[in-house]
């Protein structure tokens, strides 16, 4: 395995420490692995938290900043956070006016929010309104199962969720907003390698040298299909007919188009695949209002991207543009 | 044979758990990465060794709080869906088995259904959805068959095991409807869940260090 | 070769589609492959472009707008452009107060941009600085051979001079705080994998499962050794104390810390790494002014990472505290 | 045998270096590939072909508006290391070989010479650099010494191939001073340099295309 780590059980405390070095304007509980912000609690603001299992940075510490998130919970690679870090990131970051959980629809990611939030009502009285995202059309949807994971709606609910926090919107209305972009939000990915959890120290699956996998998760989740080598055209097409059919996206339609690298994958190819989901989006005349190109929600080191699409209206996209100030997203301020 | 689960024993009964889980640690990730995220292993061992260290804590509580603090101490280590799930079933354990010890078979038994009731509440599987749930209900099922029909603790312990064994072996063909896996959908059939396969474990390692307890 | 790309003859084209169709603020010019800004050019103001081969994303492309580059010229995948590109590019972005061409120091590179120096001489009149960036210590420095390489120091100097030429400084001024910034930056990098060229299909060089090669260039140029894998905590030593001995820094010197990611090394690694060389710098005495996490210049999908210091005063701080708004570096505005 | 090099040799000439370049390109780029960035097959494999594509687009040509246009077509589609100095190179012969045509095989060799010196130029390699001097200088002096002797010109242009041979041959025991190679230091020993490989294949189309032309 070949990590620029120290030893698998240190590598999400080492990270903690380093974006604690690397940021001044951030601070982390090392406690409770915690990374929230230096000015928390905001009195009278709405608070934003969020945390996953960590292997997907800059998700979600690297969105903790003024405009998105209040504080990022980081659990062991891959795995959710336990809900002692909720309750404390709720604690450091409850300025009286609520506080919002962003979780991802995942059953234990769901489960120790939902534990958090029970322990936050008993001990501290806070009020806290969780918003799950599920916009994974890989997966399929129904209410039988565990239901559709989420994945790059993440990104951008946590940073349109956190500009209207910082508006000074009630908890009601924050968390109305990122409702809202999660019901306008879906995305698919695809893997051309798995990633190596450092603990398990080998490949999460195999994959043949001529082979990638289609609708994979973020955390190596196998997909819907195994299929043969293709081009950009082709993975791009993959990815983004079975989003606009699913929602679906209209002609007319306005979105923020959101082209993810998984880990492994470098910007150069990001921006041949953006090439050709603009094309498909553009055939459709569905009109990219924004665009974000990078790794924001990645899968350690695995190669491949997804694409997320977001319907947005003159609100959604006024939020968007709204300052925000974070390691890994930083414009207007 | 003695007339109930004494505190040593229950503790037994966990640190044999810790180990086998220590041994299994691969096999569970294994199990996991072909049908979740391959940390299933990770969570539970780390979660048992902190189980170990919380025990010396509390040396001398009653079984009630021995448990409530497992339970704590899992939902504070384990994270995924296992913590709160193995965290609720050992908290509604605790909060069943009561403060008296020896604890009587019965009331061993009733507890772990307590805790199996706590695992449904938070998790919400139903049988057949391919999670802990599948090995768990079975062996729990035969434990209270095999007391009502009179048997003894050790025998039916041991159909416990087996019946853990057999739903453990069953999942394998069941089609994934709840966690990780259940994003698979159709290709999660032919893998043995991993979630069931450690709660088999927990059933194995109560046969192997209560066997002669009751 | 697994890639997100059409066909290897294309990735550059494609690429540049996508940067054009991702990035209102810039256009493309494609005949020549050259990214510019959309407001070129700025009357009176110093023109700042770069340029080299691509598969360095978001070098240079990436860094062109307000308060860094005016344009990028993109070479084939790892081959410096030619000089045609370069005296597009300078006629693109030719306010009348001259142009910068920054150049890292690779033959290829430097006799490519004095060729297009020469043309822009006899062309147009126009007035050309070129500022040479060499901060690699792995190479050996010598009059007798090529010299050092540059890397990491290039984004360092593109952002400052960046923001000297927006202040309206002469072309000498800012060609003097380029070459300050030359003279005060070292870097060095390490590969834990190789890249793929796609016009090879097959990795650059092979490293064995259990190695990592250290001194690596940005075009999987070999380095200076190969070692057996290691620790975090290591890698950060072997990289830090030869450029702390170079220049050398000093106990009390004021430092841009910059951890960059070579493409395929997702970002948590790099944080770990960075927290291993805040540790070092802490010891010797070196404080870190300001930081950089993050893969800024890549080479293609390698896994690994370099360091870079730069050695800064208040003058050079502020100018790198300035305004910048590009795809790549954003903040102030 | 004909008293010169005629246009037609000329073009022929570039078309078997072409062909040379496209058959050796994976060879090239592996040499590259073990001391530089795995690029000058592919470099010069596209600034070829761009000179094939150039050549029909100026049929009137005289040599040396020819091989200007030849030098410049290389600057501006090779990049890197090879695109100025192949394209210096070109254009120098260019600006020696004259507007007559054929071209006496003494003004051949002497704008082969002023190629060389504009290689040198523009890169400033000395011998024993490991770069494409190595294999061209040796050459370029053996032809000089063939034609000097009074030798035929098949044989001076077989004298020069060998030499060519022998110096790119040369270069493996080289310590690189020069280009990217120079990064290895010691290590870059061993190694042929690709950048002489590719100029005793222009040195072989030149005996391949010219043998019997003056
Ligand atoms: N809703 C649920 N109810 C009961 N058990 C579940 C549920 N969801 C998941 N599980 C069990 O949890 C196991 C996975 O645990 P683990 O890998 O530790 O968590 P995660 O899936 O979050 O990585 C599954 O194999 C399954 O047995
Ligand atoms: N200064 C120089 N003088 C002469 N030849 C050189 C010089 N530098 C490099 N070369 C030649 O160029 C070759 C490499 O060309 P190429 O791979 O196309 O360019 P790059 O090194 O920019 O990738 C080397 O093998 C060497 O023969
Ligand atoms: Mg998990
Ligand atoms: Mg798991
Ligand atoms: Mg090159
Ligand atoms: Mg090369």
């Amino acid at each position: 395995m070949k990590k620029l780590i120290n030893a698998p059980e240190d590598v999400v405390v080492d990270a903690l420490q380093g974006i604690e070095a690397a940021h001044p304007d951030l601070r982390v509980d090392h406690a409770h692995k915690v990374i929230y912000r230096g000015d928390s609690p905001r009195n009278g603001k709405v608070g934003i938290i969020s945390g996953g299992g960590s292997g997907h940075e800059p998700l979600h510490g690297g969105f903790v900043g003024l405009g998105m998130l209040d504080a990022a919970c980081a659990g062991e690679v891959f795995t959710s956070p336990v809900p002692d870090q909720m309750l404390a990131a709720t604690k450091l970051v409850d300025g009286g006016a609520g506080v919002l959980h962003v979780v991802k629809n995942y059953t234990g990611d769901v489960m120790n929010f939902e534990m958090a939030a029970e322990l936050a009502a008993a001990e501290t009285g806070t009020q806290v309104v969780s918003v799950v995202t599920d916009d994974d059309v890989a997966v399929q949807d129904s209410t039988w199962t565990a239901g559709r994971r989420g994945v790059g709606v993440t990104v951008l609910l946590e940073k349109i969720a956190g500009a209207a926090a910082e508006q000074g919107r009630s908890l009601e209305q924050v968390a109305d907003v990122a409702r809202t972009v999660n019901a306008n939000g879906r995305s698919m990915g695809l893997a051309l390698t798995s990633c190596t959890v450092p603990a398990a120290g080998k490949p999460t699956f195999e994959l043949g040298d001529d082979e990638y996998e289609l609708g994979v998760g973020i955390h190596g989740e196998p997909g819907r299909e195994r299929r043969k080598l293709a081009t950009a055209k082709e993975y791009a097409s993959l990815l983004v007919e079975p989003i606009i059919a699913d929602l679906p996206y209209a002609k007319g339609d306005a979105v923020v188009c959101f082209v993810n690298g998984l880990g492994g994958t470098p910007l150069i190819e990001l921006y041949v695949l953006y090439n050709e989901v603009a094309k498909i989006l553009d055939k459709h005349g569905v009109q990219v209002a924004r665009s974000l190109v990078g790794s924001y929600i990645t899968s350690l080191d695995m190669a491949g991207a997804s694409v997320t699409l977001l319907r947005v209206d003159d609100e959604l996209m006024s939020l968007w543009d709204a300052p925000v100030r974070t390691p890994a997203l930083r414009w207007g301020i | 044979m003695s007339d109930g689960v004494t505190r040593t024993d229950l503790e037994h009964w966990l640190q044999v758990f810790a180990k086998q889980v220590e041994d299994n640690k691969e096999l569970l990730t294994e199990l996991d990465a072909a049908i979740g995220d391959a940390d299933h292993g990770v969570n539970m061992d780390r979660g048992l060794k902190a189980v170990l260290v919380a025990l010396e804590q509390v040396p001398q509580a009653t079984p009630a709080a021995l448990f409530n603090k497992v339970g704590l101490t899992l939902v504070s280590t384990v994270g995924g869906a296992s913590g709160p799930l193995y965290g609720t079933f050992f908290l509604r354990f605790g909060g069943a088995v009561g403060d008296e010890e020896p604890v009587p078979a019965t009331q061993f038994a009733a507890a772990l259904r307590a805790g199996l009731d706590g695992v449904v509440a938070r998790g919400k599987a139903e049988p057949g959805d391919k999670t802990m749930y599948d090995a768990l209900a079975p062996a729990i099922d035969a434990l209270d068959a095999g007391l009502a029909a009179g048997e003894v603790w050790a025998d039916a312990l041991t159909r416990a095991v087996d019946a853990a064994s057999a739903g453990r072996e069953a999942t394998i063909e069941m089609l994934a409807r709840k966690g990780r896996a259940s994003y698979l959908g159709e290709r999660s059939i032919g893998h043995q869940d991993p979630g069931a396969t450690s709660a088999a474990l927990l059933v194995a390692s109560a046969n192997e260090a209560l066997h002669d307890c009751a």
